[in-house]
C-alpha cells in the first residue's frame, strides 16, 4: 500500500475529492497548511512595521491506497488540481506498511 | 428652546446609529470567507471617515440647506456655516442644530456602507472609494432633500419616517445595479460561499438592532410619544421579521437556521424603517411579517436570477425598503401620528399611490445614476480585482493584512 | 404627563436591556464547544421574537393588566389595547405607557434566555421552543404580576427593585429543574468541557454590564435620583462582585482567571438586582462581595452534586438572586429610597421575613411548574438530542449551519 | 435642582464610558499574540474592579474633595460620605452628585487600563495590580484634582476639556516610562508581532468611538449646547483622524490598511479630547487631521528608537493628548464655550503658554511618580514575567486558561 | 523504526493519549484534520443555498515508535478508540529510517 | 528521496526555514499540531474545575529532499531549532517513493 499525499491549492479540494471518488477512492483525510515555494508570498504591514510572509494556506491530502491504484490517482488528482500557475503543488508518494481500521480491526488492503 | 431631555435622547441616538456602521462591518465581515474579512470590514468603517467629511462641508447643505426648485439644498451651509448649538427654525426646533446635523450625518454614512454587501470580496479600494464618494453625492443628497430636506417628494407628500426609502430603497437598487456590472465572484455558481464566521455576524445582528432603536426612534426627533412609537414598532417589526424568516425556512428547507433569524430580523427592521413613527404596533406585527416573508423569498429568487448580489443587499435592503414604503401607505394612521397621514386601510388609496411615485422616482433615479457612476468610475481605475487577487484575497491584495494568526 | 427626559431615559435604557440578550448569546456562547455555539446563541436571541411576540398579546395584559384576586392581569390589554403613547394611570407616569411596556417586554425576553445555559449543548430546538413559551407563560408571568404587576406579594410588600425574584430566582430555579430532568451532557465528568472562545464570553460579560445600567438604572421608570441610586449601586456590586470572585479563586484555586472574574462580575450584577433602588452605595459593595463569594462557593458545590448545569444558571443567577432578595432584607432603607421599606439593619425584621416570604412562594411555584412543563413538553416532543446528534453537535444537527470556516 | 434630560444623559454617558473599558480590552486583545489574548483583556477589565474600589473610598475624594492648598482633595467624601442622590453645590448642579461620582468614576478606570497596552505581552498579575493601584492614587488622583477638582492648574486657567491632560497625556508618559522600566519583549526586533484577530480590534474600535460620545459628550455635565459642541467635534475629528492616518499610510506605505484606519480614529478621538467642547467644528477638523498624522508620525518614530510600546500608547495616546492639549491653546474660541478661552488664533498668545505649562506639570510629574512607583514594585515583586512564561504566554502561565479551542 | 498514524474522532483522544502512556509511549504529535469517508458528512444551510459538507472533524495522531513495540501499540490504539460505529477510523503503520532529538542530537531508537 | 518530519518551538520556525533555504532548499509545507512528550503540560481551571492539559502548541515542517541532502539538513534544523531546553522537538527521516509537480506533471528530484 502506499500514501499519497497531495499539497494543493484550498479551492482545489472539492475538485480533487471528485476525481478521486471518481476512481471508487472512498476515503481520505485533508488538513490545513501553509506552504513555501516558488509561489512566494506578500508583504504584511501593521502601524508602518513591514513583515514578509512567505507562508501561503494550502491544503495537505493524504489518501492510501493500494499500489494498483497509485498511478491512476496521481494522474487524476493532478489533471484535477492543476491551473498551470506556479503554486500547484506536489504530490509525494511513500511505502505504508500496513493498515487497520479501529471499527473491526480488519488489516491490510481490507481495511482501507 | 432647547429642551435637555430631547437634546440628551437625538444625542444618544447619534451614538446608536454611528454603532452600526461598525455593526454592520461585523454583520457583513462574518459572512465573507477569512481572506476577504478585513477588506469587508473596512468598506463599511471608511465610510465613517469618507462620507462624514462629504457631510460637513457638501451633504448637509445640498440635503438639508434652503430648498432649490424643490431639487436640491443650496450652498448656505457649505463647510455647517450657520449650523451653530441653537436651534434651527426649520428642523428639530427643541436641540441644537448641529445635533440635527451629526444625527443626519450618522445615515449618510450607513447608506453606501450597506450597498457593499452587493459586491463583496471583489472590488478595488480606490475605484471602490470614488464610487462611494460619487454615490454620496449624486444619489443620497439629492434623494435626501426631496424627501427630508423639503425637496417636491415631500411636497407631493411622500412619507418615509426613518429612511424606507432614503436609505433602502437607494441602497437596494444600487446594490442590484452594482452586482450586475462589477460581475460574479471568480467561481460563483461552482465553488460554495460560506460564511467564515457567524457568531461574528449575530454579534453584528445584535449591534445593528440596538442602533436601530436609534435610527427610527430618533427620526421622531424629541423623546415624545412619536419616538415611543417608532421604537415600539421597530422592536415589534423586527422580531416579526425573525419569527417570519425562521418559521419559513424551517419549513421550506427544513431546519431554522441562525443566518436567517438574523437575516429575518433585519429584514423586519428594514421593512418597518419607513413607517415606523405612523403606524400601530399591530400594524407593526403585520408589516414585520411581511418584511420577513417577502424578503426571504426574494433571496431565493436571487438564486434563480443568478446575478451574485453577495450579502443580499437587494433581498433585504431592497426589498425591504420597497414593501415597508407600500406598506406605509396601507397602515398609515393619523390616529396614530396626526403628522403623518391616513393610508389606504384608513380610508385613504390617494396615499398609497403617492407613496407608489416615491418608489418610482427613487428607485428609477438611483438606477440610473448609480449606472452611470460605476461605468465613469470604471472608466478611470476597473473596480473589479485582477484574478489572482480575488484569490488571494482582499486582506492581503488590498490591505497588506492578515485577519488571523493561530 | 409625558417628561421627556424621563421618556429618553427609559426609551434608551430599553434599548440596553434588549442589548444584554445578544450580550447572553456572546456570554454563553464563548462558554460552549464550538460545535455547538451558534445553537446556544440561537436559543438566546430566538427570544426575542418568540416571547415578544407573546408578550403583546399574552404577557403584558397577563403581567400588568388590571389585577383578577391577586394573582393574574386580565385580558384588557390583549393585543396592547388601550397601550398607547399617552402615559398609563397606573404604571410611570411620566413617559408614554407604550414605552413602559416595551421597557417590560425587554425583562420578559431574557429571562428564559438566562435559562439556557443550564441544559446548553443537549437540547432539541423545537421542544426548547414549546418549553421557553410554555414557561413564559406559565411561570414569568403570573410571577411578574404579583411582584410588579399589583398582585399578592406586592400587597404583601415583597419588594423586587429589577428583578432578583422576577428574573434571577425564577430563572434560576427553572435552570434547577430542567437540568435535572434533561439530564447531564454526554461524557459529562470524563470529558473536559473546556469554553471553545472566551474573548468571545468577555465580549458578552462587558455588552451585559453595559445593559444593566438599564435594566436597573431604569428600573426607577425615571430619569430621577432613585434611577441614580440604581446606576451607581449596579456598577459598585458588579465590580465588588468581581474583586471578590478574583481574589477568593485566586487564593483557594491559585490563579485569577478572566472566566472568574466575568463570572464574579454578572454575580454581583445579579445579586444586586432586587436591591439595586434601595440601598446605599456602601450597602451595595458589601451586596457586590456576598454576591461574589457565595456564587463562587456555589459553582463550586455543583461539581460535587454532580448534576450538570452547564453553564451555571443555578450557581449564579439562582443563588445571586436569592442573595440579593434576602440582602435586600437586610440592606433596605427607606433614607436611600423612601418609596421602598426598612431593612433588618434599619430595625425592621419583619421586612427580611416577608422577603423569605417572596422567595418561598416564587421559588416553590417556579419550582413545581418548570417540572410540568418540562414532563409534558418531553411528552410530546422529547427535549434530549439524540446521542449522536449530540455527538455531532447543535450547529449542523438542528441548525445545518456551521460556525467557522478556516 | 435635578433635570432629568441632564440626569438621563449623564447616567446613559456615563454607561457608555464603562463600555470603553471591554472596548479597550478587544481593542488590545485582538492586537497581541494568541497565546495573551486573556491576559491583555484582563488586565482592562480588571481595572473596573481595582480602580472602582479604590475611587469609592479614595479617589473621589481626593480628586473632587474639598480643596487642600491647590494640591488634593481632602478626605470629606471618603467612602462617598456626604455623595448623594442631591446635586452637589459644587459640580454638576443639575443632576444628582452620585451620578456625577459614578460618571468620573468611568474616566479613572480607563486611564490605567489604557497603559496597559505599553508593556502587554509580559507582566506579572500580581505586581502589575500593585503598580496599577498606586498609579491611580499617586497619580490619576492628584492631576484629576488640579485640573478638574479645583487645584492649582484650574486655578492658573488650564483647561482639559474631556481628558487630555487627565487621562491622554499621563497614561501616555506613564506608558512610555514604564516600557523602558520594563524592557522590550523576548524577540523584539527579531520575531514578528502580528496582531492575531484584527476583527477584535476593530469591534472594539467601534465601541470606543461609540463610548467616546459619552466620555466627551457627557464631559458637559447637561444635554445642552456644549455638549453638542463636544460630541459634534468627537466625531469629525475621529473621522479626520481616520481619514488622515489611512491617506498617509496609503501614500507611505502602498496600501491602506484597517490597522490604520482604526489607528487613526483613535488617534484623532484622542486629540480632541482637550479641546472637544471648546472648539468649532472646522477646528475640529483640523485638529483630527493632526492628530492622524502626527500619531503616524510618532509611531513610525517608534521602530527607530527602538524602545517597545507593544500597542502604541505612547504614539496614540500620548502623542494625542500632548497634540489637542496645544491644539486647545490656539483653536479655543469663546464663541463657542464662553466658559473656556480663546486661544492663539483669536488673539490670546498667553492662553497657549498657560497649556503648555499644564502640558509640562502634568507630563513631569507623572514621569517621575511612575518611574518611582515601578521602581518600588519592581523590588517587592518583579512586573517582569520569567522567560519561559512569557513563551509559554500570559493566558496559562498567569491565568490558567486558553482563549481558544478548536 | 515505524510511525503510527491514527486518525480518529476528537473526542478519543485522551483515550488513545492514555493508552498510549500505559504501555510506557512518551511522545506523540496530534493535529486537527478533516475525515472523508463511509461516514458521510451533512447538509449545510445559508440563506436559502444548500451545501452538501462531506469533511467530518477528526483528530490524527502521530506516534514513531520501535518495531517491537507496533502491534501491542497498534492493539491499544484500537481498544480506546472503538466505538464500533462507521467512522471510528484507521491506523497507518509506515517506515521510519532515522529519528533526531534535536535538543541533545542523539539519534535513533536513543532520540525517541 | 527522503522526507523530512521536523517537530518543534512555534517561534523557530523562521530559524529553520532560514537554515534550509541556505542549503537551497526551496520548498517546505508547514502545519500546527499539538505535541505530547517530556516537556509536558500545565494546568487549567475554569470556574473551580481543574483540566490537566497535556499538550503544547508545537510546528511540523515537512520538506522532500533528494538522500544526498539530507544529513546536511537534519544537521542545519538541528541547529537552528535548538534552544536546549526539554520541548526542542524531534526530526523524523522516512522514504518517499516518488514525487510529483502537479503544475508540469515532471516527478523524482526534477519535482521537488
Ligand atoms: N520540497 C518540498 N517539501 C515539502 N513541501 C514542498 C516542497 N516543495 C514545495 N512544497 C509545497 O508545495 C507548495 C507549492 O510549491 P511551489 O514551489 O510554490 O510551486 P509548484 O508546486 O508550482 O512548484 C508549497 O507551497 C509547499 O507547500
Ligand atoms: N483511504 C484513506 N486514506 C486516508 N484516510 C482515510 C482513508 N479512508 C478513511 N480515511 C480516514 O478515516 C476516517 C474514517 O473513515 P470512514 O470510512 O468514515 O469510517 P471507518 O473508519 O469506520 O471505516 C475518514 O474520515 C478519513 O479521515
Ligand atoms: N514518539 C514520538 N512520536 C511522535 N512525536 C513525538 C514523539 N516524541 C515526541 N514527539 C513530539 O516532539 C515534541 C517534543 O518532545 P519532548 O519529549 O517534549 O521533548 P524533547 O524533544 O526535548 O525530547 C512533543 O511535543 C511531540 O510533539
Amino acid at each position: 500500500m502506499k500514501k499519497i499525499e497531495v499539497i494543493t491549492r484550498n479551492y482545489k479540494l472539492d475538485d480533487v475529492k471528485e476525481a478521486l471518488t471518481g476512481l471508487g477512492i472512498k476515503g481520505m483525510t485533508v488538513s490545513e497548511v501553509k506552504g513555501f515555494g516558488r509561489q512566494g508570498g506578500h508583504k504584511e504591514v501593521y502601524r508602518g512595521a513591514e513583515y514578509q510572509v512567505d507562508f501561503v494556506p494550502k491544503v495537505k491530502i493524504d489518501i492510501v491506497i493500494d499500489d494498483e491504484l497509485v498511478s491512476d490517482a496521481v494522474e487524476a488528482i493532478a489533471a484535477a488540481a492543476r491551473t498551470g500557475q506556479v503554486g500547484d503543488g506536489k504530490i509525494f508518494i511513500s511505502p505504508i506498511d500496513d493498515v487497520v481500521r479501529i471499527r473491526t480491526g480488519e488489516s491490510g488492503s481490507e481495511a482501507i | 428652546m432647547i429642551q435637555s431631555g430631547d437634546t440628551a435622547f437625538i444625542l444618544i441616538c447619534a451614538a446608536l446609529v454611528l454603532l452600526m456602521t461598525p455593526g454592520l462591518a461585523l454583520f457583513y465581515g462574518g459572512m465573507v470567507r477569512s481572506k476577504n474579512v478585513l477588506g469587508t470590514i473596512m468598506q463599511s468603517i471608511i465610510m465613517i471617515s469618507l462620507v462624514s467629511l462629504e457631510w460637513i462641508y457638501l451633504g448637509y447643505t445640498m440635503s438639508f440647506g434652503p430648498d432649490v426648485a424643490g431639487l436640491i439644498g443650496d450652498m448656505s451651509h457649505f463647510a455647517l456655516a450657520g449650523v451653530t448649538a441653537a436651534p434651527s427654525p426649520d428642523y428639530a426646533t427643541t436641540i441644537p442644530h448641529i445635533v440635527f446635523m451629526i444625527y443626519q450625518c450618522m445615515f449618510a454614512v450607513i447608506t453606501p456602507a450597506l450597498i457593499t454587501g452587493a459586491f463583496a470580496e471583489r472590488v478595488r479600494f480606490l475605484p471602490f472609494i470614488f464610487f462611494s464618494l460619487l454615490w454620496s453625492v449624486l444619489v443620497y443628497n439629492p434623494v435626501c432633500h426631496w424627501i427630508w430636506g423639503g425637496g417636491f417628494l415631500a411636497t407631493m407628500g411622500v412619507l418615509d419616517f426613518a429612511g424606507g426609502l432614503v436609505v433602502h430603497v437607494t441602497c437596494g437598487v444600487a446594490a442590484l445595479v452594482a452586482c450586475i456590472v462589477i460581475g460574479p465572484r471568480k467561481g460563483f455558481g461552482k465553488r460554495s460561499f460560506i460564511p467564515h464566521n457567524l457568531p461574528m455576524t449575530l454579534t453584528g445582528t445584535g449591534l445593528l438592532w440596538f442602533g436601530w432603536f436609534g435610527f427610527n426612534g430618533g427620526s421622531a426627533l424629541a423623546a415624545d410619544g412619536i419616538a415611543a412609537t417608532a421604537f415600539v414598532s421597530t422592536h415589534i417589526a423586527g422580531m416579526a421579521g425573525m419569527a417570519m424568516w425562521t418559521m419559513v425556512e424551517w419549513y421550506h428547507s427544513g431546519k431554522p437556521t441562525t443566518l436567517g433569524a438574523a437575516s429575518g430580523a433585519i429584514a423586519g427592521l428594514a421593512t418597518i424603517t419607513p413607517a415606523a413613527g405612523f403606524v400601530s404596533p399591530n400594524s407593526a406585527v403585520i408589516i414585520g411579517f411581511l418584511g420577513g416573508l417577502l424578503c426571504y423569498l426574494a433571496v431565493l429568487a436571487k438564486n434563480r436570477f443568478g446575478y451574485d448580489d453577495s450579502l443580499d443587499v437587494v433581498g433585504i435592503h431592497g426589498v425591504g425598503g420597497l414593501v415597508g414604503t407600500i406598506a406605509l401607505g396601507l397602515f398609515a394612521s393619523t390616529a396614530i401620528n396626526p403628522g403623518g397621514a391616513d393610508g389606504l386601510f384608513y380610508g385613504n388609496p390617494s396615499f398609497l399611490l403617492t407613496q407608489l411615485i416615491g418608489i418610482g422616482v427613487v428607485g428609477g433615479y438611483t438606477l440610473v445614476v448609480t449606472w452611470i457612476i460605476l461605468k465613469a468610475v470604471n472608466a478611470i481605475s476597473p473596480l473589479r480585482m485582477e484574478e489572482n487577487e480575488e484569490e488571494v484575497g482582499m486582506d492581503t491584495a488590498e490591505h497588506s493584512e492578515s485577519a488571523y494568526q493561530a
